[in-house]
């Protein structure tokens, strides 16, 4: 009874870009956690990527008085001062991205065996290991290091089969316009590609463009992102791999571990790695992570717009995984493992 | 100052001062082409086109903020809110023809908005969309809470617009080129044969001279902007059609290339000077530059560094072809 | 020759120089004796700052040499002619509008302690220099903000400043009123027995007469003659500037000739007052009559045009024209109401210096006025540029030079040319004839005249008493930003009294 | 233009006119601390400050160029290659101290290479730092193949130089915001009293009187440029030392809220004219509504708008107090 009377918690919930659909949902279901947990929550980030102006939006949310702040780290950079705001007693997890060094827990992809996964998948569309022929890899920021660790995995996938050639990989740029230009031109280089793969969100909606615009159904599309654009380009067979990050486990969790630990005084202030879970989705097939239900391609589509259904969808996955994040909770190492 | 006596004696010979981009165009692709024949074949050169096509048109109306001396920070703002207004209204039901219109709307009127407050507050330009860039992106982000805007429904995506700009329907030239080609050539007229076009021109060679023969700067400054971003509303739609969509980022990194392909093309940034065409070649080179580096096949690591050396060597053709004056900075 | 080159005379052999296809300098032969004020006059055009701005560093000549003391050099650079002693105050002023006064007097001859710019030995110098040449600004001011007039002062402090061996003054006055002038004169003719040589250029012969030791004329980037002051008269010297056959019908003024009996008020001017100078001014001016404007620098004629036309803004008053009230003053609404400026400072809001003769002669008629048809073409701008050319005697190679490469002269008929192309009713003249040759004045004269006969009303300020004297039908006296007076039919001592009192 | 006569009269109690900024802040800090009282705790305030630093440091720097009447568009790049250079150099082994020199001499190099080429070339900077921007960042994905530098060796972090900076060793004062505000006053007086400074203004106020007075134009171009340089280098060292990292996108996100800082604080883009200490406060605008915002707790969809708002706001306040001269564009 007298916990009850206890202030509302504050979370703060640190972004590297606004504007961008895949970190919106994690921002939703963020909020939904904050909603299902009783808490308020704070929701900001930079307009432009950058490492910096996002250290200082976690700085100042400190410094304004929050309970426990998520953040993504998308720059090594960040790690010091990240360290510092734990140090001064504010519990941080990070998410999304990982600040190697970061005393705090990561919740995210395996992004090195996520582009295992999406390489192995690609092999398999073009013939196995005895594939022969080039694939075009696309990496459209250079340096960012979730990006570099996916590319890794792509790349030691595909060595599996000696006969393939990799193209690239080219910058292939961030901005739709010059992304759809750069696949456009890689394609029409190498017009007997086995395969087209990206690593970023605008990538497989660009590589399916690329495709209908040039009437050819041989090549594989494959990448990242759960985007509507990117089912969309799936949906009507123009594209054929796109891998999700599940972003509602993404925002969820991270804000139920500070809740968690602090309602609880757990410490979280070591290096950890939750997985959440990699999505696949192909034209035929909806591969969720946890067990959860098979959907159907429309179920997803669906999903997609409404924050209810999603809700209701991971129901299971925070009553179990999500309830249990500290079982879940292994070292670092796995997450690029 | 004292240079202009070789450009003056060769007058009757003189090239158009488009002559050395021009140039550096045709070098480029020359390379890119050498090394990779297949960027050589019509229909690669005319995608790629059409895939620059809506920076090009950009690249040409900034012409007109730049030859008036002004410059404008909020165009790809303009561009993506257009494009999320347009979208947002189709998906709640108009016709797609009407939110075109609502598009091209919105775009004039936050063009005429930029124009209103730098003449009020008595700003440059590039002060006052400092602010107005960051309101616009701030609306489209509210407007759609941060989401894409993706019309599903057939009767949009299955509409003549979507249909055309997004490449199902066969055309020898993409449609887009068409329209951007024919935009330049409107663009063209207007800076260099109406009496708009002159007025700008004196406004951007000396403002105070302009106001003391009785040019209406004020006006014509709102104008200016208001055509800015009616054009940006265009290219916002086109965008929409093109491309089936809009994130909330489109149009967020327009800045720079756009400027650069205007710059490059020959237009100076101290105002009372400009060439439409300059800036289409200019935006191709920027293209053939973007494209190419991925086309031979450059590492993504390297790729950065061979596009900065490819654009000194594209401006550095001015310094072999010398047909222009001095550019002012 | 060689023992002329011992008494350290600066010689001048086969200089030329040639823009496009213009040869501003052909074959200059000139020698200039040492310690004498040296004056060069020439039509506009003839070469003379060309000729200035290759003594000082500024231009490169392309062939010819110039020996001083002796040494032959085949051209100067700006760091050489410091080092030799040579200053030069420009025509076209170099001064640094963002800067204040002070900075503008020491351009990179700055005092300093240490490592830093000392100010107050540099205002220690500057006052003086400022006070004998009667000039009364704030050190501290943005020179931006300053009249042309006090702009022209300063950069002749500027170079005085210098101490220069040589130094060259190319028209010095063409903004100044005649107290100014006056001043400058005098101290123009104290120099030589400092040790300094004077090279004066200048279009006001009086001026020329009454300073120099040495007259040379040149014509055409080539030396005419060059003869002592002594040996020559008015005649001679016009004679030598326009051609033995032009100086004839060279004129000094043209009163009205008809008195027309149907003559209308087109201007009245009633208890005028602005932001600035001006408090109470009250003028007509009628149809056919040319109404000159005088007074001294700060007495409100020099702002008094501007604020008419509404370049600048009034606080009071009324202003009818042809009967009309005119209460919102814009320069927009008197061009449609078909009223021309032609401002004092030509080149900062005249012209558009980066543009050609063709443009800038469209300026009100195109840009201003909608004339015609909202399409504008190369060749409609060519024929409208061709005719003006023609019409006003404007010496250029063709119309689509930049107007910035005109000789002085020609880039002041061009503001005119552009002002007159739109038919206006009442003319407003803010010191016209700034840096116009001879020639070209008596035409402008001429052509004023004309205007006015047409029917139309002039208003005429010059920095030029004789001018005003000459020209004009009747003068308002301006004092302490009041009409003081009205006058007709003045001598030029009469009027400077009437100014001064 | 002749209304110099109040000008003179009020000389003495003339506002200095960096005024309508400092208002604009302190009305900014004013409403962030009503709604949020925490907000003007002092060590909030300095570590805000701190961590602004290195951009305040370049907006002052840039006013030279501003001055000059050029922009660069590379100094971010600039500071991302020197951080890198100076982080790879000391984790090769290299002593601290070593490792930063070259850093500021790599910035100071690559500066001079912008205003050699800009003096040669004869274009302005604008043009030529397109290409050396791409040429500096593709050089430092290069140097350490797309990654991040991060020093972890203990001779290194623990070297009193990472540990001043980084904040392990406690001063009432954050040591970077002390080193920025000595080299605020050491830009001012190198602008604004010295020969040097005063060259650079009259180049950019009239380059063409500059050439006639005698100053060597084309030096002062290659040294401005080499200072931009330079101070980039320095604030790559300090971002080093600050973050102890630097990743291959730091310094890409500078350009606009640097030169932003600028001209909020009153330097025109015209050249002829600056203020130090305008860029100053300029950058602390810039800070206080970025930190504001999220200070504030504005959810992030809508604090895009609000900042656009702000700014607008920022600027606006120029209006209200009218000490400032018209800027030009
Ligand atoms: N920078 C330039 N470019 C091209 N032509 C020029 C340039 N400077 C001068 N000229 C031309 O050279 C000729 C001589 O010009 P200059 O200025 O020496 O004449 P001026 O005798 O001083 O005339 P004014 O009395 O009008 O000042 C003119 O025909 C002028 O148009
Ligand atoms: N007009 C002047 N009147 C009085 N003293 C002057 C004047 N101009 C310069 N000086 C003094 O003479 C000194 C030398 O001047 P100078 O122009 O040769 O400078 P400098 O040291 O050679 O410049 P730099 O090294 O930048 O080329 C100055 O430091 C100044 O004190
Ligand atoms: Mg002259
Ligand atoms: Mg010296």
């Amino acid at each position: 009874p007298a916990q009850a009377k206890e202030k509302k918690l504050t979370i703060g919930f640190v972004v590297h870009v606004v504007g961008n659909p895949f970190i919106q949902q994690i921002i939703d279901a963020a909020k939904m956690a904050a909603k299902d947990l009783g808490v308020n929550i704070k929701v900001t980030g930079p307009a432009g990527a950058e490492g910096d102006a996002q250290l200082t939006a976690v700085q100042n949310l400190a410094a304004a008085g929050v309970d426990g702040i998520a953040t993504s780290v998308p720059s090594a950079s960040m790690v010091n001062g990240l360290n510092a705001v734990i140090k001064s007693g504010i519990p941080i997890v990070q998410f999304n991205g990982l600040g190697e060094g970061v005393n705090a827990p990561y919740v995210g992809e395996k992004s090195t065996q996520s582009g295992r996964i999406l390489g192995k998948m690609v092999l398999d569309k073009i013939g196995g290991t005895a594939a022969k022929g080039k694939v075009i890899v696309g990496n459209c920021y250079p340096g960012f290091p979730v990006l570099e660790n996916r590319q890794a995995g792509v790349l030691e996938s595909l060595k599996k089969a000696a006969g393939v050639t990799v193209v690239g990989p080219s910058d292939v740029k961030v901005d739709a316009a010059a992304n759809f230009a750069a696949w456009q031109g890689l394609l029409a280089a190498n017009p007997d590609a086995l395969a087209m793969v990206g690593l970023c969100a605008p990538d497989v909606e660009s590589i399916g463009k690329v495709n209908k615009a040039a009437n050819n159904t041989k090549t594989i599309g494959a990448g990242y992102d759960l985007t509507a654009g990117n089912l969309e380009a799936l949906a009507n067979g123009s594209a054929h791999i796109s891998l999700g990050q599940t972003p509602f486990i993404q925002g969820y969790l991270p804000v139920y571990i500070l809740v968690d630990s602090i309602k609880n005084k757990i410490k979280i202030n070591k290096p950890g790695f939750i997985d959440a879970g990699t999505e696949v989705v192909t034209a035929t097939s909806v591969t969720e992570p946890f067990k959860l239900p098979a959907l159907t391609f429309k179920d997803l589509q669906a999903m997609a717009t409404s924050k209810t259904k999603t809700r209701k969808y991971y129901d299971p996955v925070v009553k179990g995984y999500i309830k249990n994040w500290k079982k879940n909770l292994k070292p670092v190492s796995d997450e690029s493992a | 100052m004292t240079n202009s006596g070789a450009a003056q004696g060769s007058r009757k010979f003189k090239l158009p001062e488009e002559t050395s981009v021009l140039v550096a165009l045709i070098v480029l692709i020359g390379i890119v082409g050498a090394l990779r024949p297949t960027f050589l074949k019509p229909t690669n050169l005319l995608n790629l086109a059409a895939s620059y096509a809506i920076a090009a048109l950009l690249a040409g109306c900034i012409v007109f903020l730049l030859s008036m001396g002004e410059i404008d920070l909020s165009f790809g703002w303009i561009l993506n809110l257009s494009a999320v207004l347009a979208g947002i209204s189709m998906i709640a039901g108009a016709p797609v023809w009407v939110g075109i219109v609502i598009g091209v709307a919105a775009g004039t009127a936050m063009g005429a908005l930029n124009g209103v407050l730098t003449v009020f507050m008595r700003l440059p330009l590039i002060i006052v969309t400092l602010g107005t860039a960051s309101v616009f992106q701030g609306v489209s982000l509210i407007s759609n809470n941060s989401g894409s805007v993706v019309p599903t429904d057939e009767r949009i995506t299955q509409h003549v617009f979507f249909r055309a700009l997004g490449g199902s329907i066969d055309t020898p030239v993409p449609i887009i080129l068409i329209f951007v080609v024919l935009c330049f050539i409107g663009l063209h007229l207007l800076l260099h044969k109406t009496r708009f076009g002159y007025r700008i021109l004196a406004i951007g060679s000396n403002p105070e001279a302009a106001r003391l023969a009785g040019i209406p700067t004020k006006k014509i400054k709102i104008q200016v902007c208001a055509l800015m971003g009616a054009v940006s509303g265009v290219g916002g739609v086109l965008f929409l059609g093109f491309r089936g969509a809009v994130d909330p980022s489109t149009g967020g990194q327009m800045l720079l290339p756009v400027v650069a392909a205007a710059i490059i093309g020959g237009t100076p940034l101290s105002g009372g000077a400009g060439t439409i065409w300059g800036s289409l070649i200019g935006a191709m080179i920027v293209g053939v530059i973007g494209v190419g580096v991925v086309f031979i096949g450059i590492d993504a690591v390297w790729g950065t560094l061979v596009t900065g050396l490819v654009i000194l060597f594209a401006i550095g053709v001015d310094q072999v072809v010398r047909v222009r004056k001095k550019r002012a900075s | 020759m060689s023992s002329i080159l011992a008494q350290g005379v600066i010689s001048v052999r086969s200089l030329s120089k040639r823009y496009g296809g213009v040869q501003a300098l052909d074959n200059l032969n000139l020698d200039l004796e040492r310690n004498i004020v040296h004056a060069i006059v020439g039509e506009n055009g003839a070469g003379k700052s060309t000729f200035m701005k290759i003594l000082s560093g500024g231009v490169t000549p392309d062939s010819g040499s110039i020996s001083i003391d002796g040494v032959s050099y085949p051209e100067i650079t700006v760091q050489l002619a410091r080092k030799l002693g040579i200053g030069i105050m420009y025509q076209e002023l170099r001064l640094f509008q963002h800067r204040d006064v002070l900075t503008n007097l020491f351009p990179d001859r700055e005092i300093r302690r240490g490592p830093f710019i000392a100010r107050k030995p540099m205002e220690e110098i500057a006052k003086p220099v400022l006070e004998s040449i009667g000039l009364d600004v704030d050190l501290y001011a943005t020179l931006g903000d300053l009249a042309i007039s006090d702009q022209q002062l300063i950069e002749l402090a500027r170079v005085i400043i210098e101490k220069p061996k040589l130094l060259i003054l190319d028209e010095p006055t063409s903004a100044l009123n005649a107290r100014e002038s006056d001043r400058l004169l005098e101290l123009v003719r104290q120099l030589p027995s400092q040790g300094t040589t004077v090279l004066y250029v200048s279009h006001r012969l009086d001026e020329v007469f009454a300073v120099a030791n040495q007259i040379s004329v040149m014509r055409n980037g080539s030396l005419v003659f060059s003869r002592p002051t002594n040996e020559l008269d008015r005649a001679s010297v016009i004679a030598g500037i326009v051609g033995e056959e032009k100086s004839a019908r060279i004129s000094s003024g043209a009163k009205s000739q008809s008195i027309t009996t149907n003559t209308t008020t087109i201007l009245e001017v009633k208890n005028l007052k602005n932001y600035g100078q001006i408090q109470d001014v009250n003028l007509t001016v009628n149809s056919g009559e040319i109404v000159g404007v005088a007074g001294l620098i700060g007495s409100g004629a020099d702002e008094l045009l501007e604020t008419l036309f509404g370049a600048k803004p009034k606080s009071g008053g009324s202003i009818f024209l042809e009967g009309k009230e005119r209460s919102t003053l814009s320069p927009q609404n008197s061009v449609r109401d078909k009223v021309a400026l032609v401002p004092a400072d030509r080149k900062r809001v005249g012209l558009m210096m980066e543009r050609s003769v063709s443009d800038n002669l469209s300026h009100v008629a195109v840009g201003g006025h909608k004339h015609g048809t909202a399409i504008v073409t190369r060749s409609g701008l060519a024929t409208r540029a061709k005719r003006l050319v023609e019409r006003f005697g404007v010496k250029t190679e063709h119309v689509d030079i930049r107007v910035g490469n005109l000789s002085g002269g020609n880039q002041q008929k061009v503001v005119i040319g552009k002002w007159l192309e739109i038919n206006p009713k009442l003319v407003l003249l803010d010191d016209p004839t700034r840096g116009v040759d001879i020639g070209a004045k008596s035409e402008l004269f001429r052509l004023i005249r004309e205007i006015a006969d047409s029917g139309k009303g002039v208003l005429f300020r010059s920095t030029e008493i004789a001018e005003l004297t000459n020209l004009c039908d009747r003068i308002y006296v301006i004092k302490n930003g009041e009409t003081r007076r009205e006058v007709s039919e003045v001598d030029e001592a009469e009027l400077i009294k009437l100014i001064n009192e």
